[in-house]
């Protein structure tokens, strides 16, 4: 039987998918379903320094294959995550990842520290929040405001750090190869698209945010494409995600280069499909006589 | 077993207005532990995210769903043929904390009528149902709430069928003999009726609507503005913490 | 009966309605199914200087509620565009946009001055085509470059100039208002998200060109989104297109900010969308007592 | 009218082995326009892109549509009931140049074989027919050859029916009696025979695929290398230049 285990950054996950932060809380409502374990790993809710409300609803929208989400970073903050939800999170036999986010240079760091005494297996932090310093430029979208706050955070950071990636950039292979010079120990991308819905009827956009995330398979070739980028510009591992249904979307994933992928709107759509795609991925690379998983990655034919 | 997502076979579908389709799921399982108020988050083929569907009523094994058209998605969903397999996560949300002692009534209003069958029929010798429809033509579920053994008063927009106006004129005459109200339908109704029972002193919980996209507690997407213990403005999710409120925490 | 008429640098369209570069070809083969005047306009298929072979096929593939293209600007050359197809778009009764690609600023130049000879009505300048000048980098992808492609175009332009954005990019903004400031009549907006994705049974990308334009529905919100931004930055008329199907797609984009749209990928699924946004669009102004299609323009409530 | 965008009824649905489908679509107005070897444009619900299909016969106002389930989108056509419509646009392309009067041998690999149906039949006193599948199993359209009155020799790969082996040995047999070939399957199929055609002068016509969009010659999409007059290597277009080209045009 294949090989589905991989090693990011010294961790090990007992299968390449991980679930997308923001899409599954802090685990509970999904070991509803099945046990956390079906995951090599889960990255939580966003969390930052102090505890946020989040943005006024509607937070949702449907899109054409894909949604829009302004949930806005709503979370109890991170000392009641490390209190409250870690220590269950340690109990359920998955890798836990934390996912931090910030307005300031400052409030990331306190965060990453904070986290750094914790038992948190690895921390990834989301650079592509709205909401931050630099007045309206996201610290994810150029390559000083990428290198700058990697450095920063991999100044304070003990545990191995994932950079994630914002897609509304223009040349993601650059930012990828800023958090890498930086001390990153791997990326992960997509984030979410920014876009925006209007109602005709009432003229108003259906996010009260005005402008939201989309994510779901709608973003599936934005993300391969960047994968792929971003692969051929680093050697750090490289976590795939954005729009990922099926195990064939895995496989088109990890082809395009990632080490691993995550999973978040395919939740939605159907919680198995963790379960689903792990067993998908075993089957094909067991048909095909392909020994581990670590063997797809990368393997697309440009030549 | 809180929830799960399980197909069930569509045992009939009957179309009860010329908008709105009356579903009966089978699934014994997800049947046997649904309450009163919860709902279920549809799979619709071709969409991203599930359709939030109240419980109409529980039939034994069968869990019946009445929903109206009004976008693509439960256009899609109306076209299920019987005999063929739906997905659902089922049971989901907190429903209405009932007490067949209590004299009860509960308020439909167009849409928002279904979720009450099954909660009315719970406190049947206590119930008093008020229901509320743009007319005659878009009136549902009549019979069922009667067999139910509920007292039912209806109310029409247009007088087209019973009383000429809306659910709080009968609700007015029967508020003080009242020791519970529920109620679903139109934010602007649920805000009058809300008005009244606090005039009135009458404890009263409304189901709540919000887009939804996990159906569970976990995405944070379906937040509503809810007061907390001391009054403060905080979001609360109409999916895990609801849908289903005491009046005086909704922030109208 | 509402007005559809609308006025864009000085030359009036019938209705808001253009057929996008690239998906109508010089018009010939859409004129099977009705008079090309049920469009405002028809933006013709990329043309540059010299003829262009395009890319090796496949050049299409499907992506969930969209497609990728890498057509490669196979067009026979502006020379035998204003020869051979200009004189019959002609006598269609429409506004005959020319769409203009290069791979030199000096191609870009030569292939409008040819233009501005010629009866074209207008030029749209698309500067997000691959295979361009500055290694890799393209036209259209930073603030600068735009600035100075529009500047030089704009020198040897007689007709009025469109400048085409592409959304690769990480401030939109910002592209539009150097387009502007550099004497841009117009923008119009968005090109193709790039895009990717594999065949995995053969492990090769699905397009030869290994990446392709991403366009269709998926990516509908981020136009939106986009000429939502760029109506707040710029005082120029706005062009919105991405991914727009029906009439309820075109009041949307109008909404945000758009002046004319622009319909691609829809007229391949249904050849008949422009009759069918054209009737839903006047039905819809009607029904709502709008008298005119421009009180659409920007209509969004965001207050 | 060279073709449009119109909705057809389907008449009637069949399955002809575990994969294919058999559709017949009622539209007089197209059908009474078509040409053998041409094709139609499907819309499948739900898909951005159409599916190129041949046409694999017209009787009266009836197009027939024979199709194998590959992806998604013919999966989701196959569901398509009796009774239902289905848009197309039609009719397409360029069809085989035939001449009734010339000995013509029609072969067709697996799904390659329904579009020589009308093909062969508009030749029937002067076709010959050979028809290779990869097993009995996959086997289609036997009957419907012979009714329209052609010679129809048959091939499986692995021996299951007919000939054991590709339909480059029955070929073999009578090539040098043959005055034209049209050809429709895959790709090493219609290399091989061409490459025979070409070794024994008979002039032969291949039938292509390749992804399309707009399926009329608009977006270019659509490519295929071809020789130009002076031998020179080009792109051509499989919707509008084809889906027939004379084989030795054809970059292989
Ligand atoms: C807890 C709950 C219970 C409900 N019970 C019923 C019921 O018993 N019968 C019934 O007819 N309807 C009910 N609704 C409303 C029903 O969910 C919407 O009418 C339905 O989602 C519309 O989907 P659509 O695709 O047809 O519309 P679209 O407008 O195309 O949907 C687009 C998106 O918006 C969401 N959406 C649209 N309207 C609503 C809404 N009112 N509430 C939440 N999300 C919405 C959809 O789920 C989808 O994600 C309930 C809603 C909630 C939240
Ligand atoms: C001119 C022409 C005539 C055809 N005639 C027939 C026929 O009579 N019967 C039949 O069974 N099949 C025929 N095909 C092949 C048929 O078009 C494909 O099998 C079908 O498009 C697959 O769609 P899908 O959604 O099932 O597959 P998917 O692989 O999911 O399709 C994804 C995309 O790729 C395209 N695609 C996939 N395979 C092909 C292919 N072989 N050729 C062109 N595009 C493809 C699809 O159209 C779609 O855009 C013909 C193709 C062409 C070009
Ligand atoms: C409702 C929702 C909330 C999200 N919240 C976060 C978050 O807090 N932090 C983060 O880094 N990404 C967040 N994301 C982005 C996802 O982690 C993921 O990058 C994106 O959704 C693309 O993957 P998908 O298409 O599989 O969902 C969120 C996405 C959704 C849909
Ligand atoms: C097949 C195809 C070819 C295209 N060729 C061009 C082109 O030559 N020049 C150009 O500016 N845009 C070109 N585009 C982009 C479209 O004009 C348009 O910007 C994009 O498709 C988004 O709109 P849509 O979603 O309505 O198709 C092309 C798009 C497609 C699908
Ligand atoms: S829908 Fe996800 S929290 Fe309510
Ligand atoms: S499919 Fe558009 S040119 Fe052939």
């Amino acid at each position: 039987m294949a090989e589905l285990g991989v090693d990011i950054a010294g961790v090990h996950f007992r299968n390449p998918i991980i679930a997308a932060s923001g899409t599954i809380g802090f685990g509970r409502e999904y070991s509803e379903f099945y046990p956390l374990s079906v995951f090599g790993g889960i990255s939580c809710k966003g969390t930052t320094l102090r505890e946020r409300k989040g943005n006024p609803p509607p937070r949702i929208a449907e899109t054409p294959m894909g949604m829009l989400n302004a949930v806005g970073l709503q979370n109890p903050g991170v000392e009641h995550f490390i209190e409250h939800d870690l220590p269950w999170l340690r109990q359920q036999d998955t890798v836990v990842i934390a996912n931090v986010a910030g307005s300031t240079q400052e409030d990331y760091c306190r965060t990453v520290e904070l986290l750094s005494e914790s038992e948190i297996d690895m921390i990834e932090l989301n650079i592509s929040c709205p909401n931050v310093k630099e007045g309206g430029v996201q610290f994810g979208t150029s390559c000083e405001s990428v290198a700058a706050i990697t450095k920063a955070v991999r100044a304070c950071c003990k545990k191995p750090l994932i950079i994630k990636l914002s897609p509304n950039v223009s040349d993601i292979a650059s930012i990828a190869r800023a958090a890498e010079s930086e001390g990153a120990d791997a990326v992960s991308l997509i984030n979410t698209l920014t876009g925006m819905r209007i109602d005709i009827n009432t003229r108003r956009p259906v996010i009260a945010n005005i402008t939201g995330g989309m994510s779901g398979p709608a973003v599936f070739p934005v993300a391969v494409r960047m994968v792929w980028q971003v692969r051929n510009a680093v050697s750090i591992p490289v976590i795939g995600m954005g729009g990922i249904t099926t195990w064939k979307d895995a496989v088109e994933m990890l082809m395009a280069g990632a080490d691993a992928i995550q999973i978040g709107t395919a939740l939605f759509t159907d919680p198995y499909s963790p379960v689903k795609i792990a067993k998908g991925l075993e089957e094909y690379l067991d048909e095909k006589g392909i020994g581990s998983v670590r063997e797809l990655t990368g393997s697309v034919i440009t030549g | 077993m809180k929830y799960d997502a399980q197909d069930c076979k569509l045992v009939s579908s009957e179309k009860l207005t010329a908008t709105v389709y009356d579903f009966r799921l089978q699934n014994k399982e997800l049947a046997s532990i649904t309450k009163p108020g919860q709902f279920v988050q549809v799979l619709v083929p071709g969409k991203t995210l599930r359709r939030p569907i109240s419980v109409c009523d529980i039939e034994g094994d069968v869990i019946r769903l009445v929903f109206e058209v009004r976008g693509e998605g439960t256009e899609i969903l109306s076209r299920t043929k019987a005999g063929e397999s739906i997905n659902i996560i089922a049971p989901l949300g907190r429903g209405f904390e009932l007490d067949a002692s209590k004299k009860t009534v509960f308020i439909g209003g167009g849409i928002g009528v279904p979720p009450m069958l099954y909660s009315a029929r719970s406190c049947a010798g206590n119930a008093t149902v008020i229901n509320g429809f743009r007319s005659s033509s878009a009136m549902i579920l009549n019979e069922d709430f009667e067999k139910a053994g509920c007292k039912l008063t209806v109310t029409t927009d247009d007088g087209s069928f019973g009383i000429h106006g809306f659910v709080t004129q009968p609700l007015a005459e029967i508020i003080d003999d009242t020791e519970m109200i529920c109620a679903c339908g139109p934010i602007p109704m649920l805000r009058s009726i809300a008005k009244m029972a606090q005039e009135h002193n009458v404890p009263c919980q409304v189901s709540l609507e919000q887009r939804m996209a996990c159906g569970v507690g976990a995405c944070l997407g379906c937040a509503f503005a809810i007061k907390d213990k001391n009054g403060n403005e905080t979001y609360r999710h109409v999916c895990k913490d609801g849908p289903v409120f005491r009046s005086e925490e909704v922030v109208w």
